[in-house]
């Protein structure tokens, strides 16, 4: 088996398959903030799936979508338990 | 060698954000899933990156993974502490098999100013028996 | 104020030719300019000072931290895939003895990052954090363990 | 001077947007450069059509990138003609909106935003490409949304939402449609996806490609029943807004289809029966929606529908003859519905209300303002020789030579109940006995304003007017240049040639 | 909302590294991913960022000038690098002109960079637009 | 000749600038128009007697092959000389009649133009252009009929006859455009030739038919002509000339003018026949019930328009000449009539027939003016009146079937038109002054003038028929294809059957006129029976109309947004659909499509979870979550099928879009459960067979060959040429800049847009004050 | 692949009119963003789909040596994501605006300009 074919057939798998289980905890919360967190963990998996997913094609140029991936996803977080902070407000 | 330390470090990397991930199934409540899914997703895709670093070998390369790991590094904490502060004000409960709550009562309603002591005016203070999410 | 300035400058001016992959002279200049501009845009009066001493402590902060994380996570990971759950999980207060921002910000992450804790909020007036932890089973034993830890290396670096 | 001049039109609006931005909360410097801007612009559009008429379809590659690869703008008779028209219908709308416009309304970006929508007009007429088309159709109702919406009353915003939703559903299935083009064709110049499109094999496929650009652009042009948005807006925003939309929005739509379907989707006679049976409904529907409308300005935006009803069918036949009375109407319409929303504003600021309930007397105390107005109102039905009549004469004749007599029905129908709705209104309107309204403290009434004011007033709806009347009397000019355009449209070789001449 | 001391601390810091980012994807775009509107993106995030967490007027005060007016400087930018060589060489719209030389960082300078950088300006304008007013209104 | 036509115009057109000076004393110097061209036109006689034809053309529009081409022969110009000769009479009348009137200026604006319209109607050559002097005339008397314009019923009658004549008018613009496409030319005396080809044309018929629906809904003609007696709201004057000599006469003079064209087949003149038959019997039976003079009037006018639709149907040589003569009598007498009722009713302030009567003590002209026209209108000797009806009867009589029915048609016909002209003419002259009208005063001669010379005329062409007979008549008829060197008018004819007809028709008619008195009663009589006459019918039909209208409008355009989508979508959805089911050549081949890995299919999985979520979720804020869901995995989808830029600036925007909603969304309701599980079933099955379609196309479409010749030029140039190696910023900013530029400001002006809608406040005084809008006003209207 | 992305391209659309079939305006804008994904990603797919081989020329190459995925789908996707941003923040907007004045998320509320003739 070579580095690619376990990338490929192993550790790939092994992220998406988290990322499954992440969906599951978003799908069933309960509360939102559990959902805020499942969707931020959910894009740093993302990430890793990315960077795996490069090595495999020798492509290089797709990390820079990680590296927006990173630089963007916690403004997300940010706006999300923002607004769940302020909808209280009143 | 280096498809070695590659996979080595895509191993660990992966298996982390596993664990993560069925940290964030696992966990009773919602601050214990933050705590979990934080701190092992982080490190789980820091490998991961550290294993592509190691691959392309290149500067270039390397350098977006160092600054991708330095954000999230960065970044994580501070959603987590967003995350875990909004959800107590919002009345999230701990998990029934907590064994202290010392934010009790230090939250304000409309002031959102977090009390250092329980003063003298509780009906201004968050309480979570009164409060549910939707 | 002069200096400090200047530190970030060119510590900016690092991570962009970093960046870039481009290590010559011009790229030096061209960051350095372009930083200049985007830290006069955004300074408004803040202090730091004593930078040089500091960039070793920071180093043993960080291995420190390195080691803490991963102790932690195996921990954790430990916890999470055996089946059942033994915390004692609840939320602590834990008195601060770092005053500045950066330094509380740097305490907070660190908690945070490592497994096991989660820090909620620092109460307004600074006095406290609010921590969240997985195994509290001596409330003073966990308080000492972060001041002694964390803290104490904290605040040695920002002293 | 060159073919650089296609883009010129296109350049201009831009620069004034941007200075427009400049001068952002300068009103007065905005009212003044807007209408001088309009002027040039007009100067500008002239050059260009006689320029084109002199020697031809020219083309410009921008980006110096040969077609099919680089974005074509292609001024034929067609496009120049309606750069013309726009020319004409911005200047008076520019005019009419210094006067007519709120003051807060104008220190929030009206002007730019009515600059770039012009440039948006400008350069879906002129672009030969249909992915820039697509681009030039957003830039269109987007600065279509702001302006009607500028103010956010009640009754705006609830147009505004129909208004909003059914655009973006349009330019959804545009852009679906270009999906599947390219994915046929591989390309995105019209000139080129001609002889594409051509050698597609499954014609099943191209025909449903064509199905959505209909359905994108009828929307957009306002045919049944895709019409919706129109009666549900466009009486709701400031009369200047409404006499550029009412004039010039929906008949980009119709730009699009008759583009389309001249060049790339040719003659396929079950599109065509489609196309015959939509107008059909156009024609009827839009006309008996007007019938019962009280507010001028809804009776205006159901003609719309109505009358966009002549030139689909005018497509729908897709004779030389059939085509050229559809560009003729279409020349008409643009002058004379641009103008129509304008007299609704100055019936408005004479009497308070458009309401057909309340209206009255007109006629008696303001004789010259009415008979000034007589004219586009009976032009629109096209009481010979006014300029709505002539092109009947193609589109009825070219009805019996294609023998479709429910088309010519329909013509007639409309014609007729275009006919009783104006002389109703011409009733209602100016001759019925004044009503007295309260007066409402602190209304800007026209007959309060000064005489400066009220020319800002009087002299679009008179240059408009004079269009009008030119494009009756004047007929046989503008006979000639839709006979000229249909030749064009039909024998589309000569398009094509002129895009992709470095290719052969 | 109480800004949070250790948000806003960290936005401090992430502030200047993510508009150090965004240039940086802006002036690479034309050889790898990024330009102009992933980089003006990214420059309207670490300031919608700096609000979250400072508040709103402490962001305007960095800004110096209304987001609003970053619009028609972009567009003009934008557009007189493609008027450009219609006005100086009357070739057609958007013709790339390129200076002869590359030059270090950027690679060969020419016409289309600047569009870039118009856009860049004209994406970062108009998301802070947007955000601010509405954050202002909200 | 275009000037002696365009001289109307041009004075309607002066008057706008100069009116306020034609309204007093100068207003008579307005008739020196009509007098002039009259006195044109006159010259012309001799020229025509001669059998020439008068021909001019100009050029107008040479692409429609229409042009301004007049042509002047024994119908145009008899009609002509109608038009200017009575239009003197009445400009000059209306100096009078409408002294001191705020608006005389506009009205002979109105008149003149109207003037105008008509004698380019009777001139035209080109069938265009008599089409548009055609929709003029309508147009001008939409204004003289509504010259009393805040008189509601004025308007309705104005209304009622625009909509008549101008459905008519399409029905002529469709014929000419018919004959046209028959033919390839819009000349008449062109299509006079081809007349054998015409009529063999397979179109032929609805060639006719259009001409008859114009002929008979401008004169009048049963069940068409009811807007006539409606119009009589328009000041006598219109009345007098529109109603009686010129306007009404377009249908006879399109008729006439139409004959040797179209013609002498079974369908022309029978249609004509009992179209004109119908209409003059039951219009003169009609006068009977009438107690208003114009009504009466009005209605003995219709009669009259049928007697000659009734000839031209006959279409033989005497019934032309007939007609050609009934056209000259009834002008006399009607328009004398007219003015007569102008003058009482401008006298008295009543037309009422019951309450008149011994006013000759007062107007003796007139009352000798209304006599000698109502003996004209009697066909009595020696009036032109009597060679009119002797000619009338004689064509009857020869006609080639059907004698006695047509006989006694007309000869009732001429029964009860006696009575009226009685009525309207004698009556008001005769018998005892009512006291109510002892102090009336005496007219003026402008007013008394005119009709006392029309009915001197109606007696002069009787005594001397050989006046017009050779010089106005035979040019007619032989304008209408006959030969009329034979024909020879005179007043007395022998006596023969015909005259024994016209003694029992006098004999008749004046007995019935002392039998019958105009009564309310006899009007409350006839109205009992308004149910089932055509101006009702038409009116129920009218108000189904707009009943459909309303509930066809409201039931498309019925306020609900989703409605609109659901109908767009489902015409989208049948269309598609209906093309899909039949196209049958569409295949996958698989083999050209890319293998399934798991970590796609989990991609995918995820975000039609994440789809499925947004859309039922109960909760805005997990929507927008699950939103950014969707996001990542498209994200992830365009990192998998190489395209960076893409899922960058996909990922960014998404979080850009989940920050506006969060910032907007708190103010926002909660989700609601609004539609009930029926609607909610139905949207699913149409949106679930739009996406199937979708799908499917997208299917079709990859089973196409593709060219990427594009793509591969991007390719090849992105560096060498464009400097660049990144292709898709290549394009952006460069192969497809100009997108860009336009793209971008698109953002801007949204921005501009959302500062706008966020910022701007209408202040409520201003919003009053120069209020750009109106429904907010008017709301606010309603409420008070 | 193709078959599952054409799929989903079918879903993306028929939720998204499904959205827009709903009453809520906040649920018309979430179908309005779903739709423009369908259309973005139909472009995609229609352009055909190449794996791992993004249209950027190797640092040391002119020209591609290997195979490329079609850049102009990608260029087309990328214009029309940042038009319908605009698009969207606008509706978002004016959503919120014609909340704050109509009163009302509920769409069937808003027929108003419809009703008054
Ligand atoms: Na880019
Ligand atoms: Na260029």
């Amino acid at each position: 088996m070579t580095l690619f074919e376990y990338l490929h057939y192993i550790i790939l798998p092994v992220l998406v398959v988290s990322a499954v289980l992440i969906l599951w905890r978003f799908i069933k919360g309960p509360s939102i903030a559990d959902k805020i967190v499942a969707l931020d963990l959910l894009i740093t998996t993302g990430i890793g799936v990315i960077a795996v997913y490069s090595v495999i094609y020798n492509q290089s140029t797709l990390m820079d979508t990680a590296l927006i991936l990173a630089l963007i996803a916690f403004l997300s977080t940010v706006a999300l338990s923002y607004y769940l902070e302020k909808r209280r407000r009143k | 060698m280096i498809d070695i330390i590659i996979g080595i470090l895509a191993t660990f990397g992966a298996l982390f954000v596993l664990f993560a991930a069925i940290g964030l199934v696992r966990m009773p409540d919602t601050y214990l899933r933050i705590s979990v899914t934080t701190k092992a997703a982080t490190l789980g895709v820091g490998l991961v990156l550290m294993s592509t670093t190691v691959y392309f070998s290149n500067a270039d390369v390397t350098s977006q993974a160092f600054v991708i790991i330095l954000f999230l590094f960065l970044t994580a904490p501070v959603s987590a502490h967003l995350i875990g502060r909004a959800s107590y004000f919002i009345g999230v409960k701990l998990w029934d098999k907590s064994v202290m709550d010392e934010l009790r009562g230090k939250y304000q309603k409309n002031t959102h100013i977090l009390k250092s002591v329980v003063d003298d005016t509780p009906e201004d203070n968050v309480d979570h028996t009164k409060m549910e999410d939707k | 104020m002069m200096k400090n300035k200047f530190l970030s400058n060119i510590l900016l001016t690092f991570v962009w030719v970093a960046l870039t992959g481009d290590f010559s002279f011009e790229n030096y200049l061209f960051g350095f300019f372009l930083n200049f501009h985007i830290l006069w845009l955004i300074t408004i009066g803040r202090n730091r000072s004593k930078y040089f001493l500091i960039v070793p402590k920071v180093l043993l902060l960080l291995v420190f931290f390195l080691y803490e994380l991963i102790k932690a996570n195996i921990e954790v990971a430990y916890e999470v895939i055996t089946p059942k759950l033994n915390m004692t999980p609840g939320i602590i207060m834990v008195p601060l003895d770092v005053k500045s921002d950066i330094g509380i910000t740097v305490l907070a992450n660190m908690i945070s990052l490592t497994p096991g804790t989660l820090s909620l909020d620092v109460s307004n007036d600074k006095k406290v954090l609010f921590v969240h932890a997985m195994y509290i089973t001596d409330k003073e034993k966990f308080i000492r363990g972060i001041k002694d830890g964390f803290e104490r290396r904290i605040l040695e670096v920002l002293s | 001077m060159n073919e650089q001049l296609i883009l010129y039109p296109l350049f201009l609006q831009m620069a004034i947007s941007i200075i427009l931005m400049f001068g952002w909360a300068r009103i007065k410097f905005q009212k003044v450069f807007s209408v001088f801007g309009s002027i040039v612009s007009l100067g500008l559009a002239i050059i260009l059509f006689s320029y084109i008429w002199n020697n031809g379809t020219q083309t410009i590659q921008a980006g110096n990138w040969e077609a099919p690869f680089g974005i074509t703008f292609v001024a034929d008779m067609l496009s120049v003609t309606l750069v013309l028209l726009t020319a004409i219908s911005g200047l008076a709308v520019s005019i009419f909106s210094g006067a007519s416009v709120l003051k807060d309304r104008l220190r929030f970006g009206y002007f730019p935003i009515f600059h770039f929508l012009l440039l948006g007009l400008n350069g879906a007429f002129l672009t030969g490409d249909i992915f820039n088309l697509y681009v030039w159709f957003e830039i269109i109702i987007i600065s279509s949304f702001v302006l009607i919406t500028i103010g956010g009353e009640k009754a705006q915003l609830e147009g505004a939402v129909k208004y909003f939703t059914l655009n973006i559903l349009a330019s959804m299935i545009f852009l679906t449609a270009i999906a599947v083009l390219y994915g046929i064709t591989g390309s995105l110049n019209m000139a080129d996806l001609a002889g594409q499109i051509a050698e597609v094999e499954n014609r099943g496929l191209v025909q449903i490609t064509a199905l959505l650009f209909l359905i994108g652009f009828g929307i957009k042009a306002g045919v049944f029943p895709l019409y919706f948005w129109l009666p549900a807006s466009y009486h709701t925003p400031p009369f200047a807004v409404s006499a550029i939309f009412g004039g010039l929005l929906t008949k980009v739509g119709v730009y699009a289809l008759i583009r389309v379907f001249t060049l790339i989707f040719v003659d396929d006679p079950f599109l065509n029966n489609i196309i015959m049976i939509i107008a059909i409904l156009t024609l009827i529907s839009g006309g008996i929606g007007a019938l019962v409308q009280n507010n001028m300005r809804k009776v205006f935006s159901y003609l719309i529908i109505c009358h966009i009803g002549y030139m689909i069918a005018g497509l729908g036949m897709f004779t030389e003859m059939a085509i050229a009375g559809a560009i003729f109407y279409l020349i008409h319409d643009i002058i004379v519905k641009t103008n129509l929303f304008m007299i609704s504003g100055v019936v408005y600021r004479i009497k308070g209300t458009n309401s057909m309930r309340d209206l009255g007397g007109i006629y008696a105390k303001w004789p010259k303002i009415s008979l000034l107005l007589f004219i586009p109102l009976f032009s629109l039905v096209g009481i010979p020789p006014l300029s709505g009549f002539w092109p009947k004469i193609n589109l009825i004749k070219a009805g019996f030579t294609n023998e479709s007599y429910i088309t010519v029905g329909a013509i007639i129908f409309a014609s007729f109940i275009t006919l009783v709705i104006i002389a109703k209104m011409w009733a209602e309107v100016f001759w019925k006995e004044d009503k007295e309204l309260p007066l409402r403290s602190n209304f800007g009434y026209f007959s309060k304003m000064t005489s400066a004011k009220r020319m800002q007033f009087v002299v679009p709806v008179a240059l408009l007017s004079i269009v009008s009347l030119y494009i009756g009397f004047g007929a046989e000019h503008i006979q000639e240049l839709s006979a000229r355009i249909a030749d064009e449209l039909v024998n589309s070789q000569g398009y094509i040639d002129a895009v992709l001449k470095s290719k052969n | 909302m109480r800004t949070t001391i250790i948000l806003k601390t960290a936005s401090n810091y992430l502030l200047p590294v993510l508009l150090v980012f965004s240039i940086f994807i802006l002036l690479r775009g034309h050889y790898l991913p990024g330009g102009g509107f992933v980089g003006g993106l990214i420059a309207s995030i670490a300031f919608i960022l700096h609000s979250f967490a400072n508040g709103l007027n402490k962001t305007k005060e960095l800004l110096i000038m209304h987001p609003g007016f970053l619009l028609p400087i972009g567009l003009a930018i934008s557009f007189m690098s493609g008027l450009a060589p219609v006005v100086l060489f009357d070739l057609p719209f958007m013709t790339g002109l390129w200076s002869h030389d590359p030059v270090a960082i950027l690679g060969s300078v020419g016409s289309a960079l600047f569009f870039d950088i118009g856009v860049y300006l004209v994406v970062t304008g108009v998301t802070l637009t947007i955000i601010f007013t509405i954050s202002e209104s909200a | 000749m275009l000037t002696a036509i365009l001289t109307g115009f041009l004075f309607s057109i002066f008057l706008v600038f100069t009116g306020r000076f034609f309204k007093g004393k100068l207003s008579i110097l307005a008739s020196l128009i009509p007098l002039g061209l009259f006195v044109y036109f006159f010259q012309f006689i001799p020229a025509i007697a001669d059998g020439n034809v008068i021909m001019k053309s100009y050029e107008w529009i040479p692409s429609f092959n229409v042009d301004l081409g007049f042509k002047l022969d024994g119908l145009s110009l008899l009609f002509s000389l109608m038009i200017t000769g009575i239009g003197f009479l009445v400009f000059a009348y209306t100096s009078s009649y409408l002294k001191g009137h705020e608006y005389m200026d506009r009205f002979y604006g109105y008149l003149a133009s109207f003037m105008g319209a008509m004698l380019g109607l009777v001139l035209s050559d080109n069938m265009i252009t008599l089409f548009v002097f055609w929709e003029l005339t309508s147009i001008t008397s939409f204004f003289l009929i509504g010259f009393n314009n805040t008189n509601p019923a004025s308007r309705k009658s104005a209304l009622t006859a625009l909509g008549i004549t101008g459905i008519g008018g399409l029905f002529l613009l469709a014929g000419a455009l018919l004959l046209n496409n028959m033919t390839g030319t819009y000349s008449i005396s062109e299509m006079l030739t081809m007349s054998e080809a015409i009529k063999s044309n397979e179109f032929y018929f609805l060639a006719v038919l259009f001409l008859f629906g114009a002929a008979f809904t401008k004169s009048a003609q049963f069940p068409f002509h009811f807007w006539l007696p409606g119009a009589m709201k328009a000041p006598t004057p219109v009345s007098t000339y529109l109603h009686s000599a010129t306007m009404v006469k377009a249908g006879i003079y399109l008729l006439m003018r139409f004959t040797p064209v179209l013609g002498g087949e079974n369908i022309w003149n029978t249609t004509l026949v009992i179209v004109g038959g119908i209409t003059m019997l039951y219009s003169a039976v009609h006068t009977i019930f009438r107690t208003d003079l114009k009504g009466i009037l009005a209605y003995s006018t219709i009669s009259a328009l049928g007697i000659l639709v009734f000839l031209i149907g006959l279409g033989t040589q005497e019934a032309f000449l007939a007609a050609a003569v009934f056209i000259i009598v009834h002008a006399l007498y009607k328009a004398t009539l007219f003015l007569v009722t102008g003058i009482i009713d401008h006298q008295t302030h009543t037309r009422d027939v019951t309450r008149l009567s011994g006013l000759n003590k007062i107007m003796l002209p007139v009352g000798i003016a209304g006599i000698l026209a109502a003996i004209s209108s009697a066909g009595i000797p020696p009036t032109i009146g009597f060679v009119g009806k002797e000619l009338t009867y004689e064509a009857s009589y020869h006609s080639e079937s059907m004698v006695i029915f047509l006989m006694i048609a007309i000869v009732l016909t001429k029964i009860f038109l006696l009575y009226a002209g009685f009525v309207a003419g004698i009556k008001p002259f005769t018998g005892k002054l009512p006291e109510e009208h002892a102090n009336t005063k005496a007219p003026g001669f402008i007013l008394w003038g005119p009709p006392l010379l029309l009915a001197t005329l109606g007696i002069v062409f009787g005594v001397a028929p050989f006046i017009i007979e050779s010089s106005l008549i035979k040019p007619v008829v032989e304008a209408l294809g006959a030969d009329a060197s034979e024909m020879h008018l005179a007043l007395w004819h022998g006596f023969n059957l015909i005259f024994i007809l016209s003694l029992i028709t006098i004999g008749v008619g004046t007995a019935l006129y002392f039998i019958i008195k105009p009564s309310e009663k006899l009007e409350k009589g006839i109205a009992r029976l308004d149910f089932i006459a055509p101006e009702n019918l038409l009116e129920k039909f009218n108000a189904l109309f707009v009943g459909f209208s309303n509930f066809w409008t409201n039931f498309f355009q019925n306020g609900y947004l989703r409605n609109y989508i659901s109908i767009i979508i489902l015409f989208l959805v049948v269309l598609v659909g209906y093309i899909m089911i039949g196209n049958t050549n569409f295949t996958i081949d698989y083999n050209s499509l890319s293998k399934i890995t798991v970590y796609e299919i989990t991609t995918t999985m995820i975000l039609i979870a994440g789809i499925f979520y947004t859309v039922f979720t109960d909760s805005r804020l997990a929507a927008v979550a699950a939103m950014g869901v969707v996001g990542l995995s498209i994200c992830l989808i365009f990192v998998f099928y190489s395209a960076p830029d893409l899922a960058m600036t996909q990922f960014s925007i998404d979080t850009l879009t989940v920050i506006l909603f969060v910032l907007v969304l708190y103010k926002l309701p909660k989700y609601l459960k609004l539609s009930d599980y029926k609607t909610r079933v139905r949207d699913g099955i149409l949106s679930t067979i739009f996406g199937l379609i979708i799908t499917t196309l997208a299917l079709q479409v990859l089973a196409e060959p593709v060219s990427k010749e594009v793509g591969n030029f991007y390719a090849a140039n992105s560096y060498i040429e464009a400097h660049g190696k990144n292709v898709v910023n290549v394009i952006l900013v460069d192969f497809r800049g100009a997108d860009t530029l336009i793209e971008i400001s698109v953002l801007s002006i949204a921005a501009v847009g959302v500062f706008g809608l966020m910022k701007l406040r209408l202040k409520m005084k201003d919003r009053r004050r120069y209020a750009d809008t109106s429904l907010n006003v008017e709301n606010e209207n309603k409420k008070k | 692949m193709e078959i599952l992305l054409a799929l989903m391209v079918g879903i993306l659309y028929g939720t998204g009119i499904y959205m827009m079939l709903r009453r809520s305006m906040v649920k018309l804008i979430l179908g309005i963003i779903l739709l423009g994904n369908g259309a973005n990603l139909l472009i995609f797919l229609l352009g055909r789909i190449t794996k791992g081989a993004p249209p950027i020329i190797g640092s040391d190459a002119k020209v591609f040596v290997e195979a490329f995925a079609d850049p102009v789908p990608q260029a087309l996707i990328l214009t029309a994501i940042v038009i319908s941003f605009g698009l969207q923040s606008f509706a978002i907007v004016l959503v919120k605006r014609a909340h704050t004045v109509v009163r009302t998320d509920d769409l069937d509320e808003m027929n108003a300009t419809d009703e008054d003739s």
